[in-house]
């Protein structure tokens, strides 16, 4: 008997080494290291699909596979990509594009009008899924009138219609999705919404090994129409823990960590002062903050709002929980972002004044009670988060305890991205953390987005009494091509969501990264989604 | 012995067909209704003709017998459906696809555990009362006590950043899976040493050890060849449960040690709604804690001379 | 002389101090010879034999000598001690049913004592020494027994196996205790006829415990009586049984004749 | 009761539990600060006389939250414990003492619900019904108590047999007497063993849950969220993890060491002097 319980033991013990052994050999990114020009970045998520034209994918391996007609530069301007230039009919309707000629697919398709005709055919075919962007409307509508939106004009010149002026189309058409180009070899029954078959674009890197859940490498394209890049391979480690990709940093298992949210204020802070590495960071991109409901039957009362805005002490947010990293917002859209400088007066901090808006509406302190009631009813609003966005949480707890001594109850509830995303979709919330969409789509697609159910802004502000009025002044600046015309409709629209105090800004979010020190030049591009390795190299 | 293995088999056809009907029902208690669920999942406005046709396509609107006949039928052709997020991603693959790191994982924990908690339990229970018993029961008790998020982050930062020696995190070579292992196995390794501890002090007072010693018998082989041998019986049903439990307790353990594993699956399952790999997942843990029971009581009735004529 | 016990005295450690259980027990064993012990339950006997064999652990504190040719067992180390015993010092214990690991067969655990014992290492060459233990006991179908598990066979049978390690090791001196009581009667005439074989064949001497007067009058030459732990009488066997001087002898044998009486009678009874 | 005095270890156990049960209990008065309180200026303020355990990355007495999470903790891990154990031996008593159909369905049932792995099914359940307290226990409950069914129809099954129930049966005695006078005071012993065995497993359960975000929400104190809070700042301010830690550890070993200790003491035949 004891012979086979040993047998067994030791068959055990043979199997498994053999199995261990048997396993994937170490990524090579590993085995190099020195002068090789090999970064290993962590993400706390799989790449997933990288499909161009859908929404599921991780934004910065999109942007390093795909390309599209135009770029946009740090500061906004528009450059030319695969369109070398472009002109503009009168009436802003008409776009001509010129292409590139010596462009083509890693699968070795030519790049010209007609793939990027069927590429913007590709899109216009899933509208149900691009119903948010205004640009995608407007050339669906031409479609629907008989007329053919997207045209090849010449073997490398396109043409693109819409049915009414729409000047932020250029800064759509450069952001990274949906109009990013794909061979069409790969497309799968002529369209890409049910999927592509291969991910050939013209971009700098070529997607290479994909283990899933583990990690994934990136090389550069060999036949790459540009300058090729210094790195010549990316290997993407999915680390899903913080303190593991922290770890991991420190022991030179990876060299990177790159993103707002995946690098806290205090880790910026350690490892910008460690020994080995160093730190770096972007100019103020995107208003953090948090989006009151017009329709509730508390926060729907503007003294209410108003008296929130007082309550907020933005200083400390911006001191105590992001070490000074994110500067405090006083307005909506901070005085960089075009359009937005137009004067208006932030609310102080003031919790006299918050308690004296909460008293004009009624809401009185109760001997005994420690919060303010009304009618017998308690002064008590919940504010959402997302469970696993730790500064969002921590901005809760403190906004709970400093609206505690206003005499305000503000229950905090986490809960996780998807059931949070919900809520913001169907509107059933009193409070919710929320974030401009950042340069280049602030403040044109950030207000764009308000006209309809993208995020919670659309049903938040139902509450204002000339909301269809808001919206239409956002279609008026978006249409308008009178430059004065335009900063008036965005003047307006502003306003009044400053003085309804829809929005309670907190911080101006810079994106940020921390990274060994044999990195160098890691910069930021204008938005936080992309990942700028074409500038990166190893010392 | 054949018809033995046979008999067995068809008991735990009813309760297969029972796990199959609480991993089926458990979805249908969620609030919200699985068709929108799948849009918003996609980023899709769940307008009604939307949810409508979603409905359609998953077939959510034949009654409840027949979705779970038809489900039923698909699982036995192993097609668990596809993922909600991603619709050609094929549940079966995604699981086929993480379940070796699992296994390797619990695996190499499960050797673990019989390689550290084995010679300890005897020694704890030859030794008894003395230092390395009271030392090792101390022991015993903390590392049970210890939440293994946070045993896995110390133990992380003890070996690969203080002592640079062992990986941090990502599961391609053998010594990757050397710290998750430890910390995965740590409460089963005290589990077990009290289990082997207190069956040994059971039979120390067996006849037939001391026969042995009247035949002068080594006290070695005695401890190892008789008395540990039959203390391994009452054992031998508990490590067969905990395999199971061992793999189905990986989830926290793959977050922070960065392992592809089918746990971190199901977690990205449940905090994204993809419900058919939360079934597909409830479903297969069912069965392997079946057929590991199964597979564990014939061996212990294979081993146990008294119930093997029996078969 | 074989076995010399000189004041054997056993306490127990408690909490309380050492209470003693076995005082001063003396006695000697010849070669050939058989000594048979008699008591009730609990008069201390399986402890003094245990005590002979060194098999008492800490708990037990032991004073005085026990000389097995001429070396006090009580102080050697236990490695030697272990030498001893089954190979010196053959013991065939109380009840057999549980003497065996019920795990493995019995070829495997006769084996493993004759390897420990005898530096034979071939097994082909211990199996035939058992087998022809088996058949001094004429017990023929010998391989089938060694391939049968502990719980397949009857109690009478797993002590004829005791029986037969004996035989194979050939020991100096045997010790039974109480090898008849766990078994139907039978069985006890045929182990006492097997036990009186192995003194003829191999001259061993034995001390044979056990609290039923009539076997031990069939097989010891000399006998002593204890009680509570000491020696009250000792004599040859006859004049034990037929002029008893102490008193808990007496009342043992008195108790005995009742019975032997009681089942005269009915016989009578039911045979007219 | 003597031999459980004798062991030293396990009197130090029950000593930490009876004085952190007090503490728990009458925490206003243990503790120095109102656990809410922030001033987040002192953030990750190390130990002083001021905040004798620092404070979190709130500014928050981490000494008081200590003392008010024993209630978030521990009783609501008895809370737990009690509703699971209460169905538990419902259940079990009533299938093992009855047995016939209604103990063979309930078995079978009970072997069904075995098969799931309980952390992944409580983890399922309340990442389904959402996140909140309520839910965390009625995950707790729907899992485990099948397990305690059991094990209780184990232990009735087995004194079914003893003489005195079958005397009391033979004098027709009413079943439930039997029950209560009979079979509840014995199981009653090995349920409180198996009750405090199972003590540490829901309060580290409890604490992972909070890790992964499901758990109790704040600002309420509580040791597994203060433990995953803590977490996030491992890198850079390790010795956050210290106090939670600690007391979890300290806490879910004293339940173990007692819990071991009473099985020993009462399992007779297991303890050998």
């Amino acid at each position: 008997m004891k012979k086979i319980g040993l047998a067994i033991l030791a068959l055990v013990v043979i199997g498994v080494g053999f199995y261990f052994s048997s396993s994937k050999e170490e990524p090579k990114a590993e085995a190099s290291k020195k002068s090789e020009q090999v970064v290993t970045f962590a993400n706390f998520r799989d790449i997933r699909d990288l499909n161009p034209h859908l929404y599921s994918g991780e934004l910065y391996a999109q942007n390093m596979l795909f390309e599209s007609l135009v770029h946009i530069a740090n500061d906004g301007k528009i450059e030319p990509w695969l369109a070398t230039e472009w002109k503009i009919s009168e009436d802003g309707k008409t776009y001509v594009f010129k292409l590139r000629e010596d462009v083509s697919f890693s699968d070795g398709e030519k790049f010209n009008a007609k793939a990027a005709k069927a590429n913007f055919d590709a899109i216009l075919s899933n509208i149900k899924r691009h119903g948010w962007l205004e640009s995608v409307r407007l050339m669906d509508a031409i479609n629907q009138k008989g007329g053919e939106a997207v045209q090849a004009s010449g073997e490398y010149e396109l043409t693109l219609k819409l049915d009414a002026p729409y000047y932020p189309l250029l800064v759509e058409l450069g952001v990274i999705r949906p109009f990013r180009f794909i061979s069409p070899k790969a497309f799968i029954n002529g369209t890409t919404k049910d999927g592509v078959s291969a991910l050939s674009g013209t971009g700098r890197y070529v997607l290479k090994e994909n283990h899933k859940d583990e990690y994934a490498v990136f090389e550069v394209n060999p036949n790459y129409w540009g300058k090729k890049p210094e790195l010549q391979k990316v290997v993407v480690k999915v680390i899903p823990d913080n303190q593991t990709r922290l770890m991991a940093l420190e022991k030179g298992e990876i060299d990177l960590i790159f993103g707002v949210n995946m690098v806290d204020s205090a880790s910026y802070n350690k490892f910008a002062n460690l020994k080995g590495f160093r730190g770096a960071m972007s100019e103020p991109l995107s208003t953090r903050m948090i989006l009151l409901n017009t329709t509730d039957a508390i926060t729907g009362d503007i003294n209410v709002r108003q008296a929130i805005q007082h309550a907020t002490d933005k200083e400390t947010i911006s001191k105590a929980i992001f070490a000074g990293i994110e500067s405090p917002a006083e307005l909506l859209l901070s005085k960089n972002t075009p359009y937005a400088n137009i004067g208006l007066t932030p609310y102080a901090f003031d919790k006299a004044k918050a308690e004296s808006l909460l008293e004009a509406s009624g809401w009185m302190k109760v001997e005994g009670k420690k919060y303010r009631q009304k009618e017998g009813r308690e002064l008590a609003i919940t504010l959402n988060y997302n469970s696993n966005n730790v500064t969002d949480k921590t901005i809760a707890e403190f906004l709970q305890g400093e609206f505690a001594k206003i005499g305000m109850n503000l229950n905090i509830v986490g809960e996780e991205e998807q059931a949070n995303r919900d809520r913001m979709k169907a509107g059933t919330f009193q409070m919710v953390f929320n974030i401009s969409w950042g340069m280049p789509y602030d403040p044109q697609s950030f207000l764009a987005g308000m006209r309809k159910v993208v995020y919670g802004d659309y049903l938040a502000q139902q509450g204002l009494h000339d909301k269809a009025l808001i919206d239409e002044s956002i279609l008026h600046a978006l249409e308008s091509t009178d430059e004065t015309k335009r900063q008036e409709h965005y003047r307006f629209v502003l306003t009044r969501l400053h003085d309804e105090a829809v929005y309670l800004p907190l911080t101006y979010e810079r994106n940020r990264a921390i990274f060994n020190q044999k990195l160098e030049n890691v910069g930021f591009d204008v938005s936080k989604y992309e990942v700028p390795f074409e500038r990166m190299r190893v010392k | 012995m054949r018809n033995y293995v046979l008999k067995r088999l068809l008991f735990t056809l009813p309760m297969m067909l029972a796990i199959s009907f609480i991993a089926f029902v458990i979805i249908s208690f969620i609030p919200s209704d699985p068709a929108e669920v799948a849009l918003r999942v996609n980023e899709i406005i769940p307008t009604h003709e939307a949810v409508a046709s979603m409905r359609e396509s998953l077939g959510l609107n034949d009654p409840f017998l027949v979705r779970y006949v038809n489900w039923l039928y698909d699982c036995l052709r192993l097609d668990f459906g596809s993922s909600y997020i991603n619709h050609n991603r094929l549940v079966f693959d995604e699981i086929l696809r993480s379940l070796p790191a699992t296994l390797k994982l619990a695996l190499f924990s499960f050797i673990l555990v019989i390689v550290v908690s084995f010679p300890i339990g005897i020694l704890s229970a030859v030794f008894k009362d003395s230092i390395t018993d009271k030392v090792a029961r101390v022991f015993m008790f903390l590392f049970t006590a210890i939440p293994n998020y946070w045993l896995g982050l110390i133990l992380m930062w003890f070996f690969a950043i203080h002592f640079n020696l062992l990986p941090t995190s990502g599961a391609t070579s053998f010594v990757h899976y050397i710290l998750p292992a430890i910390t995965l196995s740590m409460t089963y390794v005290s589990t077990y040493i009290r289990l082997i501890r207190n069956s040994m002090l059971e039979n120390m007072q067996e006849n037939y050890l001391f026969y042995a010693r009247v035949r002068g018998i080594s006290e070695v082989v005695i401890v190892l060849k008789h008395l540990f041998t039959n203390s391994l019986q009452s054992t031998m049903n508990a490590l067969g449960m905990s395999f199971v439990q061992l793999i189905a307790g990986t989830f926290v353990i793959e977050n922070i040690f960065a392992i592809p594993g089918i746990g971190r699956l199901c977690i990205s399952a449940i905090f994204n709604r993809d419900y058919p790999i939360i079934q597909a997942y409830i479903l297969m843990m069912g069965l392997l804690f079946v057929f590991c029971n199964l597979f564990i009581d014939i061996i212990q009735t294979y081993l146990d001379p008294k119930q093997r004529r029996s078969m | 002389m074989i076995l010399e016990v000189k004041n054997l005295c056993v306490s127990v450690r408690t909490k309380k101090g050492l209470h003693p259980l076995v005082s001063d027990v003396t006695f000697n064993l010849e070669k050939n010879h058989c000594l048979g012990i008699l008591g009730e339950s609990g008069s201390g006997k399986s402890l003094t034999c245990k005590a002979v064999m060194g098999l008492l652990d800490a708990n037990f504190h032991l004073e005085g000598e026990v000389l097995f040719h001429g070396k006090n067992i009580l102080t050697m180390f236990e490695k030697e001690k272990s030498l001893i015993r089954g190979k010196e010092i053959c013991m065939v214990i109380q009840n057999p049913m549980t003497a065996f690991n019920p795990l493995f067969s019995m070829e495997n655990q006769l084996l493993e004592t004759l390897q420990t014992h005898l530096h034979v290492k071939n097994k082909k060459e211990l199996l035939r020494l058992i087998l022809e233990a088996f058949e001094k006991m004429n017990l023929h179908e010998g391989e089938a027994i060694l391939k049968k598990y502990p719980h397949q066979l009857s109690g009478g049978m797993l002590q004829r196996m005791m029986i037969a390690l004996c035989i194979a090791l050939n020991p100096s001196v045997i010790i039974a205790d109480e090898p008849t009581t766990a078994i139907d009667v039978v069985n006890q005439v045929e182990v006492i006829r097997e036990l009186k074989k192995v003194r003829e064949l191999y001259q061993t001497s034995m001390l044979f415990i056990s609290h039923d007067l009539s076997i031990l009058s069939q097989i010891s030459d000399t006998m002593m009586v204890m009680h509570q732990g000491k020696i009250v009488e000792s004599g040859r066997a006859q004049e034990i049984i037929f002029s008893p001087k102490e008193a808990p002898t007496k009342e043992l044998i008195s108790t005995r004749l009742k019975l032997i009486e009681a089942f005269q009678r009915c016989v009578k009874e039911c045979s007219c | 009761m003597k031999r459980l005095l004798s062991d030293k270890l396990a009197i130090l156990a029950l000593s930490i539990l009876v004085t952190v049960m007090i503490m728990g209990l009458f925490a206003p008065f243990f503790s120095l600060h109102d656990p809410l309180e922030q001033n987040i200026a002192f953030k990750f303020a190390g130990m002083s006389w001021e905040y004798p355990l620092g404070t979190d990355h709130l500014g928050r007495c981490i000494y008081s939250r200590l003392i008010f999470g024993i209630r978030n903790t521990v009783f609501l891990a008895m809370l737990t414990m009690v509703c699971t154990i209460g169905i538990g031996v419902v259940v079990g008593v009533i299938s093992g003492y009855y047995k016939g159909v209604v103990d063979e369905m309930m078995m079978r049932f009970c072997d069904v619900m075995l098969s799931f792995p309980s952390q992944v099914m409580i983890l399922a359940i309340v990442g389904v019904l959402g996140v909140g307290i309520e839910n965390i226990i009625l995950a707790n409950i729907v899992i485990k108590w099948t397990w305690y069914a059991r094990m209780i129809r184990g232990m009735v099954a087995g004194y079914n047999y003893k003489n005195y129930v079958l005397y009391a049966k033979t004098i027709g005695k009413s079943d439930r007497f039997i029950i209560s006078r009979h079979l509840l005071p014995n199981i009653f012993s090995e349920i409180i063993i198996l009750a405090t065995l199972d003590m540490g497993w829901v309060i580290i359960n409890i604490s992972t849950l909070s890790f992964l975000g499901l758990g109790i929400q704040p600002p309420f104190p509580e040791w597994g969220a203060m433990l995953s809070e803590a977490k996030n700042v491992l890198m850079s301010n390790p010795s956050q993890m210290m106090a939670p830690g600690v007391a979890i550890l300290v806490v879910v070993a004293s339940f173990n060491i007692l819990g071991d200790a009473l099985r020993d003491m009462l399992d007779v035949k297991g303890v050998v002097k």
